[in-house]
């Protein structure tokens, strides 16, 4: 673990997104404490002081009902973080069971499972999220619901690959030939090779989660006004460029910002971990 | 012509790293002249096979990097010599063989296509067809039973033993003076080993071409040899002639190395004490007049 | 390989002179936009964008008279009206895109095919009890009931071409199949001084000049008009900025018009027809007492929700409202008397109120689709919140909000809503949003069941003089203030920005103002400068 | 051949079960859908009684398992039935929106692979030395940022600061291209006329360039770690042995056997594109079918969502078997499988 931390900070790339991603959580996290007006991340109208361009107080300017933008970016940031970190929550267990079941038990169950896999992957993921969002109503539980669909079959797809791969290796085999259970075969010899490749992956999707949702609050699909996101800022701000730019540059660039820094530290983790799949 | 193929002197290899500075290589001389068969002796880790690498100026391409001491190939000093010159002996002058026959090649083309773009380094603008008489000739020299049907498939269509000669045939194709030949044949089943080695043997005599042997196994070492060279630790502990080291192992490591070695050529790395104070005894050199013909 | 490069670079560039060698086209093209999609079929077209292809590629039997109130003849010549009997002289020797001459029989059969499609606007012509074609020239339409502003109707009954439709009749139940409505998708079959050259019902229509049209069309009018739909507002603003697009939909933000007004676009408007209206469910507790709703009505600060209508100095997409009716239609307060935030009403008509504000939290929504509604919720929280209502915003798609509220129980206590008089005439705005009848619709959130509204609206539709409707809906507005089912937030002033190079006397000018939505679009009154 | 014949029927098959089963998936999705499918479809001035027609008329009243048949025996029939939002049959719609959208989407995969592959060579060629990291530092943004946002930035920057290539549409006005194949590009070269195969192109640069951004970076980063695989490999360093230089191992030693994985995950790369083609159609107002597909989810226009769906997917199911087959072709352990047993 030390050893992983220090390659980590060693490289000036990944020095730089372990800082963007510290300063992303920190911010979500201690918002309250950051954001210059914490009440702004609701429904507060300030008709003096709409649509500014960035001055102090107001460091990123303020949008068109008066809230502060760097304040909501701030909140925007928790609402996301959180739901990234549901979605995987979800998503990642079930994606993993299903992926070692087919990888593992092979023949009408591999068919099966993989074919349902398939079934989701071959609808392109924001496609079947905003079916579903367009479907139910556009809410925060609809929203998870909606990502986790399409998030799961991924990493089914990768655990599948990787219990495919190891189900042929000795320590399998031995395990095999002592008379251990399936589930103990599954889940203490074969899940803790797929663990690298899996965080790997969970290290950037946390970025691309936070990128999905925003691309379904650009669409209107997402979190529901007022609460904060920086999808639907984007979306809204994107009517009045290039006047007023502050508008869509910083929820813009705070995705970017986001996305990139997970980004960074997964590819280094992947690196590290020697996950490359 | 008095000039040695090869001659390495006082060479040293270092690697910079997050920690500092390494060195793998402490100062290792060695030489093999015109078609000598020279054996390079010692366990993985012991430096043997980045020596052949730094023959060749691959390990000199690399960063971190640091290689000192003197380089000599037919009495040209390598250091010296211009960049593209010394990549221009790779492949004509100088070629390698590699441990694993099936996967140094390239699985994305097929092998007489692998073969013309050799056989073009050492003939630049060769006809296809001049090309491909040429490989199917020295096919047929390693014994290669149909080499037009070779030459048609793709590695992972041909076992192990076949690839191995394909190499050895490219590796000759262009006359080398010196033939490299890294673990040859390790990967493969041990009988098919000795076949190929024998098969090796035969052509490098024919051909005239001196061979820089690398091994862990002493059993093949004591078969294809004329002089051998025991390395521990990126120092040379021992040298002779081949049927002198064996038979009068003069340095604790070889002899633990001997001691370790199945009766039956075998693969495998020999299993010995991972260290002992011993084993930094000076080294034995043995005469080498004397028992030159031995091997022959 | 480089003779390869070389090649294409010589045919790259030989294409880029001929591109620019292109000659500027000699026709004049207007190129407009609105929101997607646009309808051509007469029977189903009822959006913004149909009512401009409807009013270039078709024609009616009347039109509004510009600058004033009443109708005057168009593909009908004179009219007479004799109880619920109308009848109809048209006019002679116009003729269908086609070249077919338009007689009497298109008119029953414009009547009979929106009946039989019930789309649209079928449901204004759901009283219409029979039309007979009396000869090629004369028409005779029966209503079941009185219904005064019928007239006002025929403005949306494009007259369309029979025998084409007839020739081009599609698969379908019954001996009229679809009644040619694949056809008319994607095809005019007008009299209209423009037809439909190609129609991409998401993407643009393109029309071109008719030269046959019966009436004489302005020299400067376009010979080409392209009506391209769902441009973004950054879109529209960086193409008319580039002068390449010349007429903006209606629907952009302020401070979009204001960026485009500033770089020397010109406003055009069209008024007098609708509002903007904040609906209270008048069957949810706190707001089903009449005193709530006043409360509200007092406290919401109509000022400062006109500021968020400003445009310029000179321009806001609201106008100051008066009272129920727009100023500018039958029965509508002087345009001086405009309505105010009042807080000390406001807190006397909460102290009759029989609820406390404190147990009751009000859901104000907002129409997804128009985003501008979410800072009118903003302002009324916050103004609410004055009175001690807590509130909670919420966001619906249209679609959703018209499934909400064909209840009361689902009906959110407030909803915002833009409407307009679909004929122009009174009874198609306030009939549809305050008669009892017609409860469960978008128009009608208040669900408000009053009798003397119902009376007021009935006499209105079959009072048979202008003064007698005008006395009515007089009546009705005091009515509609009293009942308070409704905040009258700002009477609508549709604004378009506009290269300077175009001319539209009836969007810039009252005297020529149709007082019908998406007729000043009427391309053969506009000027194109060259 | 035959092998690859073999892949081909394989994965047909495979497609139509998968097929099947998006439908079936999307269409209990839009079953369950709170709100009633007739009351949204007639809209705002119908009565009751025109609901209750309607509803039996779409056989809403009947059981979910019935209507899916119904569904699926109009689909075999070609009828995806009518869409609320255009009135138009859904077929029709989709016939004249998708040819927008794929050619959008070809010409993004065209600069994702002719972008993204060389970026991924040159920095593995010189991994852990400074291009390296500029490829990796682009293509990381290039993933980083949704594609709106590249859009919405393109657009500014190329079209309205540097007003060089057109804001919106496909063709610029006084062309008359007559549709074949409803690829603009090739319907103006197939009706001779350069000058409009020259602006097509000009008007797909900047969205299919905003789309392509994401999966370049994709691609690079792909390529990249593929070919510093590769470059482990022995016959890499056998190669060097040999004395090849570096450029040459890297375009023909060490690219080649690399493309053969990047291929099938560039396959699913056009997935992404398939979706965010919806984000992007908005920006520039490409008449295309994602942007049809935004605007009947919003209205909930159920017959428009499921055959859009459907069709996104069988086009996303054909790439990747298009990108199976060329697997299969490029790869010699594939086609000569039958060889090798």
């Amino acid at each position: 673990m030390r050893r992983v931390i220090g390659i980590l900070l060693a490289n000036p790339l990944s020095l730089l997104g372990v800082v963007l991603v510290a300063l992303v959580v920190l911010g979500a996290v201690f918002a309250d404490f950051l954001a210059p007006f914490p009440e702004h991340r609701g429904a507060v109208v300030d008709f003096l002081n709409f649509n500014r361009p960035p001055e102090w107080p107001y460091i990123f300017g303020t949008d068109l009902v008066g809230r502060d933008l760097f304040s909501r970016i701030l909140y925007a940031y928790r609402i996301s973080l959180m739901l990234g970190v549901v979605v995987l929550a979800i998503a990642v267990p079930i994606g993993v069971t299903i992926g070692l079941l087919a990888g593992y038990l092979g023949g009408v169950w591999e068919y099966l499972l993989m074919r349902l896999t398939d079934v989701f992957l071959s609808i392109p993921p924001l496609v079947l999220a905003m079916s579903i969002m367009g479907l139910l109503e556009p809410t925060l539980i609809n929203g998870m619901l909606a990502v986790t669909a399409m998030w799961w079959p991924w990493y089914t797809r990768l655990v599948y690959t990787i219990t495919r791969g190891e189900k042929e290796e000795g320590y399998v085999l031995a395990a095999e030939v002592i008379g251990a259970s399936r589930s103990h075969v599954m889940f203490r010899e074969i899940l803790p090779n797929c663990v690298p490749a899996v965080i790997t992956k969970m290290t950037l999707d946390l970025g691309f989660v936070i990128l999905i949702a925003s691309s379904l609050s650009f669409l209107g699909l997402g979190v529901q006004p007022p609460t904060p996101d920086l999808g639907s800022m984007v979306a809204e701000g994107a009517d009045y460029l290039p006047d007023s730019w502050w508008l869509t540059v910083f929820p813009g660039l705070a995705i970017l910002v986001a996305v990139f820094g997970f980004n960074l530290v997964g590819d280094a983790l992947r690196d590290i971990l020697g996950a490359e799949r | 012509m008095t000039d040695p193929v090869l001659a390495l002197h006082d060479l040293r290899l270092a690697f910079k790293g997050f920690t500092g500075t390494t060195e793998v290589l402490h100062g290792l001389s060695l030489s093999i002249d015109r078609g000598e068969r020279v054996a390079l002796v010692g366990e993985s880790g012991s430096g043997k096979s980045v020596t052949a690498r730094i023959v060749l100026g691959l390990i000199q391409e690399m960063r971190g990097a640091k290689v000192s001491g003197r380089l000599r190939f037919q009495g040209q000093d390598l250091d010296r010599l211009p960049k593209r010159a010394r990549h221009g002996l790779r492949g004509t002058a100088m070629s390698m063989i590699f441990q694993d026959p099936t996967s140094s090649l390239n699985p994305a083309y097929r092998i007489g296509t692998q073969f013309r773009e050799v056989l073009a380094r050492g003939t630049p603008g060769i006809t296809a067809e001049a090309a491909t008489a040429r490989a199917t000739a020295l096919l047929d020299e390693v014994a290669i039973p149909q080499p037009d049907r070779v030459l048609a498939a793709y590695p992972f269509q041909l076992s192990g033993g076949m690839n191995q000669r394909v190499m050895i045939a490219m590796a000759l194709a262009n006359e080398p003076a010196l033939l490299i030949a890294d673990e040859p044949g390790t990967a493969l089943d041990v009988t098919v080993q000795a076949q190929t080695l024998r098969l090796m043997r035969r052509v490098v005599e024919q051909h005239g071409t001196a061979v820089l042997f690398i091994s862990h196994n002493l059993g093949v070492v004591r078969e294809f040899a004329d002089r051998t060279y025991v390395i521990y630790r990126g120092r040379i502990v021992e040298h002779g002639p081949t049927e002198a080291v064996f038979h009068t192992p003069g340095h604790p490591y070889t002899r633990a190395l001997m001691a370790a070695q199945p009766r039956i050529t075998g693969g495998g790395v020999p299993e010995i004490a991972e260290r002992d104070a011993q084993y930094g005894d000076p080294m034995v050199v043995h005469p080498t007049g004397a028992a030159a013909g031995a091997g022959a | 390989m480089n003779r390869v490069v070389k090649t294409a670079s010589a045919a790259l560039l030989a294409t880029t002179m001929l591109t620019a060698a292109l000659p500027a086209a000699a026709q004049t093209v207007l190129r407009l936009d609105e929101v997607p999609v646009g309808e051509l079929d007469p029977a189903k077209a009822t959006d913004n964008a149909d009512s401009i292809l409807m009013f270039n590629a078709y024609d009616t039997l009347v039109l509004p008279a510009q600058g004033g109130p009443g109708h005057v003849p168009h593909l009908a010549e004179s009219w007479e009206i004799d109880g619920n009997t109308f009848t109809f002289t048209l006019r002679d020797g116009v003729t269908f895109h086609s070249g077919n001459p338009m007689t009497a029989e298109d008119v029953v059969f414009s009547i009979e095919r929106t009946r039989a499609l019930g789309q649209g606007f079928a449901f204004l012509f759901t009283i219409v009890e029979s039309v007979e074609a009396v000869d090629t020239r004369t028409v005779r339409i029966t209503l079941s009931e009185p219904y005064t502003p019928f007239i006002a109707s025929l403005v949306r009954l494009p007259i369309v071409d029979r025998q084409a439709v007839m020739a081009n009749l599609g698969p379908g139940d019954g001996e009229m199949g679809d009644w040619g409505a694949a056809y008319l998708s994607g095809m005019s079959a007008g009299t209209g001084a423009y037809r439909v050259v190609a129609h991409n019902p998401q993407d643009e229509t393109v029309l071109e000049r008719n030269p046959d049209y019966f009436l004489p069309i302005a020299q400067g009018a376009p010979d080409r008009v392209r009506l391209r739909y769902g441009l973004e507002a950054a879109t529209v603003r960086t193409l008319l900025t580039r002068g390449e697009h010349d007429i903006t939909s209606q629907w952009l933000p302020p401070e979009v018009l204001r960026a485009l007004a500033n770089g020397g676009a010109q406003i055009l408007s069209e008024s007098g027809t609708g509002a903007f209206y904040i609906k209270l469910n008048t069957t949810k507790p706190p707001l089903d007492d009449v005193n709530c709703r006043r409360a509200l009505a007092a406290a919401y600060d109509y000022e400062t929700g006109l500021r968020i209508t400003q445009v310029t100095d000179d321009w806001a997409q609201g106008r100051p409202s008066t009272g129920a009716i727009p100023v500018g239609m039958f029965g509508s307060n002087p345009a001086e008397e405009t309505l105010s935030r009042d807080m000390d009403a406001a807190r006397d008509h909460l102290a009759a109120c029989r609820y406390d504000p404190a147990d009751h939290t009000l859901e104000i929504s907002w129409i997804a689709e128009v985003p501008i509604e979410e800072r009118f919720a903003l302002l009324m929280q916050a103004n609410f919140a004055e009175l001690g209502f807590d509130s909670e915003i919420v966001r619906v798609p249209w679609a959703l909000f018209t499934e909400r509220v064909s209840s009361p129980e689902t009906t959110p206590h407030i909803s915002q809503i833009f409407s307009n008089a679909q004929t122009g005439d009174p009874d198609t705005l306030l009939y549809p949003m305050y008669h009892s009848s017609t409860h469960g619709t978008w128009q009608s959130p208040e669900h408000l069941d009053d009798a003397e509204v119902d009376r007021l609206l009935v006499e209105g539709r079959t009072a048979a003089t202008p003064e007698a409707r005008e006395a009515a809906y007089a009546a009705l507005n005091d009515r509609l203030m009293e009942v308070a089912a409704t905040i009258y937030a700002f009477d609508r002033n549709s604004l378009f920005a506009a290269n300077p190079r175009v001319t539209a006397p009836a969007l810039s000018d009252p005297a020529y103002a149709f007082g019908l939505d998406g007729m000043g679009f009427s391309f053969r009154l506009m000027d194109i400068a060259e | 051949m035959q092998a690859v014949l073999r892949v081909l029927l394989k994965r047909l098959g495979t497609s139509v079960i998968v097929l099947i089963g998006v439908s079936m998936l999307i269409f209990a999705i839009a079953r369950v859908i709170p709100g009633d499918p007739a009351r949204i479809a007639l809209g705002p001035n119908a009565t009751a009684e025109q609901v209750e027609q309607l509803r039996t008329a779409l056989h809403l009243d009947q059981p979910i398992a019935v209507q899916y048949l119904e569904f699926l025996r109009d689909l075999g029939q070609g009828d995806l039935g009518m869409s609320l939002y255009t009135n138009r049959p859904v077929a029709q719609d989709i016939a004249q929106f998708l040819p927008a959208t794929l050619e959008l989407i070809f010409v993004a995969g065209a600069l994702m692979i002719l972008i993204g592959l060389p970026l991924g060579m040159i920095a593995a060629r010189y991994r852990g030395r400074w291009p390296d990291d500029l490829v990796r530092v682009i293509a990381m943004l290039g993933v980083s940022a949704p594609s709106f946002v590249w859009a919405v930035v393109l657009m500014l920057v190329f079209a309205f600061f540097l007003p060089i290539f057109p804001v919106a549409g496909r063709l610029a006005e006084g062309f008359d291209v007559p549709t074949v194949t409803g690829f603009l590009t090739v319907d103006s070269l197939l009706a001779g006329d350069p000058a409009a195969f020259v602006s097509t192109l000009h008007h797909i640069a900047l969205p299919a360039f905003a789309l392509a951004l994401s999966g370049i970076g994709q691609a690079a980063r792909l390529t990249r770690a593929n070919m510093v695989e590769t470059y482990d490999r022995p016959y890499v360093e056998m190669a060097r042995s040999y004395g090849w230089p570096e450029h040459r191992i890297a375009t023909r030693y060490a690219f080649k056997p690399s493309l053969i994985p990047s291929l099938t995950i560039i396959g699913l790369d056009f997935a992404a594109m398939l979706g965010n083609a919806f984000l992007v159609e908005a920006v520039f107002a490409w008449p295309g079918l994602s942007r049809y597909g935004v605007e009947v989810i919003l209205r909930k226009d159920l017959n428009a969502i499921v055959g859009t769906v459907l069709v996104i997917s069988a086009a996303f199911l054909i790439v990747n078997i298009i990108v199976d087959l060329l697997t299969a072709v490029i790869n010699p352990r594939i086609r000569y499988s039958e060889r090798a047993k």
